[in-house]
């Protein structure tokens, strides 16, 4: 499916009916592969049913469909990403195949990556998704060699580099920024600050006055913006990348939002306030949009049939995923490496 | 006497150890809370924040931390979450931790455990499924513990803690729920093989979750007519050579099992050991060399099933030891 | 046919390449000016800061760069200097390089070469002197070479950056004078070892600056009477089995030496896998598990000497390749 | 040997000349120890001479002094210090024995790491020196344990820990730092800024404004100061150490000096213009230091007794690591570990 770009000429309403549609459908997604990963590992005290369809550990980025949105909007599909171990949204709104997707998630060999990878591997290089990463911080070296590679090509593609407000304390994020720096290199750097790192608010393990200020520290231009707010995510997305396009070298996003979920699906994040979850539902992105929409004239209706839409498209890629064969167990032996491959023990 | 978890093992034998030892703290991510696998669960309360230390997601500082209380008076219990994620502070742990008591001739010590789990844990993929206890056994200065049981868990960290080096402590991803009999205060010794089955036609070493499989396995093989000795070897380096190279040189055979990639594992030196010093018949069975894979046969096509260590136990007793091919 | 040494051998081959591949850069601190041994002299003036590149000392984004460009229509070369500072790269190494082909299931290649020299070089010390080759064999979708001669460090240079996978080029530090005959355009084939002596007591598998030690002592040997069939494997991952096999089958005995640590060495892996697949004597000379001291006595006790691979060999065949104390 | 520590009542010309005895020393060490480490190793084209009674790699801090000298005159015994592979300043200047580490540089058994480390490797931990590292930026990480070990032990140890310009650049730079503010640890980081790293002129490696504001951006507070004027260093560091005493949490020193020599002994540092180093030459720390101790009214007859102190102390310290022994080759066993040590292969 294509990526949802806005067309350039299109009304207030349709631009962010087209967000929405993005949204609804990373909602939509990531609320199917919940619901078909219970009881998919063992980690806070849950214990694991073998019989679960999505297996392992899940990380959901329920409430933060807005960042991933609001970026991808302004990407072209010629354009890198690298994400994190929370990368279905990303993914999908770069335009990857949903029903692909969900292939992946329930280990089939028509997933976008034959079954190999699972939720924390996600990727479509097709369109330009260079990954999800199962170690924090470890897209960011990746997606600076790939803007550097651009530029070496001389091809005209940027990359958007996601990472969230735990990486931030990882020494690849200085490495990171500085080499993307001094060469000046086509990249987006989003740090998707959802408050949390699995069980630890991250305020307390940061020093300074956070992710943006640590970029400018860096030599870096940065901006933060309302991740919750799709259309402030989209305008400062369409201003950093049409700076990066021009030359001006790579630029820093820190979109705030909240982790509405617990950290893997199992989590019941027992650990905070019940409160805070319930007041940052109140700015929930998607309803957030819903309200603009309706502001813009937009009608119910409309919204209504977006909505239709995503969840359709779910319910066929259960669908196709529940019908899709798993690999045969010959596929473990392939595509590890040509030369003194695989079957030796 | 009391049954529990290896979760809770570890929990226990932690406690007991800070309670008499102030210069013990743990830190890691999420270790405040418990841990994600309840592995911390209760010592927040009990010994606070400032040694109970949650940590920014900085594998290379936390270790490099934990060497710098070490060298300073401290004991440091460190936790990695998985091995994996150990990849990012392994300077810290081979270039320093392990070489500091050596480099600067004795004048300061490094005792901390660093805990890094294995194992394939199911549905996670390549990323934190490896078993890497052969790179560790590899570099001079470090001790390896891989324990199998909640009894071992518990005596094995404790000793652990108290070892003066730096110990890896390579707990199993799929073992923190297991439960069996741990009797309190009762420490293991590092470096000390136990056989938890005794065998007289095949010696079969291995160690952490494989054990299990083993000891179910031989079961099945005694049912077939073939006698196996199955050695949990607890401590991987130093390991046991002399509990092994007897118990080989008694049954006249050797297998050694494990989860990790068979090529360059940690069975190549078992193996190798007793062929240089027995020249009895020897085989391996580790995993093949792949990433895990995420679906379930991939996955499983990295495992090594109870049937494959059946399969390899009776062939090699019936065949006598001869080749086999190179698949 | 010309004579020139192992820096310059490696020069020539990545020109070379560079010449008719535009995709193929080379990455690493200090490689702008030539590299802190010469092995990159000339490159920046021929092919400029774009594709020479000097980069801050930054291993894990050095090596997770590369990946980047590999993904994206480059062929990095990436030089980490010693393989002791690449163990700041090696979740970028192991988590990403190797894994990236099979975890995202074919969809994209890694086609990098990272230069990680091992070996003691002089008065170096522990942090400078290690041989890693066997955690990389343990490492799926990993390649692994370690070139012994000038002409072997040009033609498997430029077959590694032809390779298309990840491949781990290990140089030896103090190789890197060594001059021999390279024949241009010859590149060698990755994964075949050399009879570098032919003999027919003895196999003597061995690889990098040990092939020299074994080739000037096998002349020894045999004045001694003993004929010792010296292997350089040249490619420690895929390791050339069938080459090896056949040696040790016809010989009857095999002896792997290597630099690097003896327990789990990689040593272990071939030593266990003659002893499973042929069942004849098999031993090992790999160093004592200690980091390597700074002091020419304490150094030289981290060394295989040419005394202690002679006593081996000849102990070995006249012998029969019995038991040997667990000194 | 004392550290160099001022009396706290001494005049100003006796408080200057304490300093400058340190940067003597440390001159006079390195120029021996260089000139006994001809031929020790190969590397920038040099080839090695198996008669070098210093061997390997050495890294030479001539030029450097004043920023050793001035820190650590702030510092008690009781006091930890990490440093790099330069580290020959900062371990004299802490109050290492000069004997012990000649011999030690020798490879003999009476230096202070009994000859298993040499240079590289340089550490006394009974003053505290908690060790040189071959590793850029390792120390980092090692001095944050000690700080926050010293917290926890309810010490009033602080720690000082050195690094390089080129060490700003590698991840545990922002790690360390981090948790040192977060943990509000008794901390003194003192970036020795030489302005290169090996071959490489670091600035052009480096985005934004160095180190400080780097530090800032981490939320250090951060100093910078002319590194080859003992008395600004010495002033910054007091102050800073006073404020760090007083549970201020850590605090960051840039110190701006020049690597005279090249990276290593045998480095002619053949890449760089000549006249670049000519014009460091002219402020030469303990040139300017001798030139303040005239303006103070010191004699020069007390000064050139300060130097043939140093002298003869380096003297004594040549002829005693000539005469040492080296070790046993069985010491090569010890030392390693207790459970499971050495010999096994
Ligand atoms: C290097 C590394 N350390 C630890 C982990 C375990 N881990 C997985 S996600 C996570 C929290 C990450 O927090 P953040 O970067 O804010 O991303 P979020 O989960 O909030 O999206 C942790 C600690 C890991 N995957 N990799
Ligand atoms: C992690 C690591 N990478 C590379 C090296 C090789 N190396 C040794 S010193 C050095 C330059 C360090 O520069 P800087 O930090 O400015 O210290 P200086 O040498 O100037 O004192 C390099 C690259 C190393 N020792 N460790
Ligand atoms: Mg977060
Ligand atoms: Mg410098």
């Amino acid at each position: 499916m294509p990526a949802n770009i806005p067309a350039a000429n299109a009304s207030a309403g349709d631009h962010l009916l087209c967000l929405y549609l993005t949204m609804a459908r990373i909602r939509a997604f990531e609320n199917a592969a919940e619901e078909a990963s219970r009881g998919s590992v063992a980690a806070f005290g849950a214990t694991t049913d073998a019989a679960a369809l999505v297996r392992g550990p899940l990380h959901l980025s329920t409430g933060q469909e807005a960042v991933a949105a609001g970026v991808c909007a302004n990407l072209a599909r010629g354009d890198y990403l690298t994400s994190t171990h929370r990368g279905h949204g990303h993914t999908l709104a770069k335009g990857a195949d949903t029903t692909a997707m969900m292939c992946e998630l329930f280990g089939r060999s028509s997933g976008t990556n034959k079954g190999k990878g699972g939720s924390m591997h996600i990727a479509d290089f097709a369109v330009g998704m260079l990954g999800a990463n199962g170690v924090v911080a470890a897209g960011i070296p990746i997606a600076v060699g790939a803007a550097h590679s651009a530029k070496i090509r001389g091809s005209d593609a940027i990359v958007a580099c996601f990472f969230g407000d735990g990486a931030i304390n990882r020494g690849p994020f200085l490495e990171g920024l500085n080499w993307a720096k001094i060469f000046e290199l086509p990249l987006l750097f989003v740090c998707e600050d959802n408050r949390y790192s699995a069980t630890t608010a991250t305020d307390a393990m940061t020093a300074g006055d956070g992710a943006a200020e640590r970029a400018r520290g860096i030599g870096l231009a940065a901006r933060s913006v309302d991740g919750n707010d799709v259309l402030a995510v989209d305008a400062a997305a369409r201003e950093l990348t049409m700076r990066i396009r021009s030359g001006a070298g790579p630029q820093f996003l820190h979109a705030l939002t909240y982790r509405v979920k617990g950290h893997v699906s199992v989590d019941a994040a027992a650990y905070r306030d019940r409160g805070e979850v319930e007041t940052a539902l109140e700015s929930d992105p998607l309803k957030l949009a819903r309200e603009r929409l309706r502001a813009l004239g937009v009608a119910a209706a409309r919204i209504a049939q977006v909505d239709a839409q995503a969840q359709a498209e779910i319910e066929a890629a259960l669908a196709a995923a529940g019908a899709a064969p798993p690999p045969e167990p010959v596929e473990a032996y392939t595509d590890v490496q040509d030369t003194g491959a695989g079957q030796w023990r | 006497m009391a049954l529990m978890s290896y979760a809770q093992a570890a929990c226990l034998a932690l406690a007991e150890v800070m309670r008499t030892d102030g210069r013990v703290v743990a830190l890691g991510e999420d270790v405040g809370h418990g841990g994600i696998f309840g592995q911390y669960r209760g010592l927040r309360q009990e010994f606070g924040a400032a040694r109970v230390i949650d940590t920014p997601i900085s594998e290379a500082t936390i270790m490099g931390a934990a060497v710098g209380m070490a060298l300073t008076g401290l004991r440091p219990v460190v936790e990695m979450r998985v091995v994996d994620f150990a990849l990012c502070a392994i300077d810290e742990i081979v270039n320093q931790a392990a070489k500091n008591r050596y480099m600067f001739g004795g004048q300061g010590r490094v005792p901390l455990v660093a805990r890094l789990p294995i194992g394939i844990w199911s549905g996670s993929a390549a990323q934190h499924s490896q078993s890497l206890e052969a790179w560790f056994a590899h570099i001079p200065g470090l001790v390896v513990v891989a324990p199998a049981t909640a009894a071992d868990n518990y005596g094995l960290l404790a000793a652990a803690i108290r070892c003066g080096d730096p110990v890896i402590f390579m707990e199993h991803k799929e073992l923190w729920g297991l439960q069996d009999e741990v009797l309190p205060q009762r420490t293991a010794a590092l470096g000390k093989a136990r056989i938890a089955r005794a065998g007289s036609d095949l010696t079969l070493v291995t160690w952490s979750s494989m054990v299990h499989t083993a000891l179910s396995t031989a079961g099945q093989a005694m049912q077939q007519g073939v006698s196996v000795e199955v050695i949990d070897l607890r401590t991987i380096w130093p390991w046991d050579r002399e509990l092994v190279l007897a118990s080989a040189a008694r049954t006249g055979r050797l297998l050694v099992a494990h989860e990790a990639v068979q090529a360059a594992g940690f069975g190549a030196e078992v193996a190798a050991t007793v062929a240089e010093e027995l020249g009895v018949p020897v085989r391996r069975l580790g995993a093949a060399r792949i990433p895990v894979g995420y679906a379930r046969t991939l996955e499983n096509a990295a495992r090594i099933s109870p049937q494959d260590l059946l399969r390899e136990m009776t062939v090699f007793v019936n065949r006598g030891g001869g080749r086999r091919s190179m698949a």
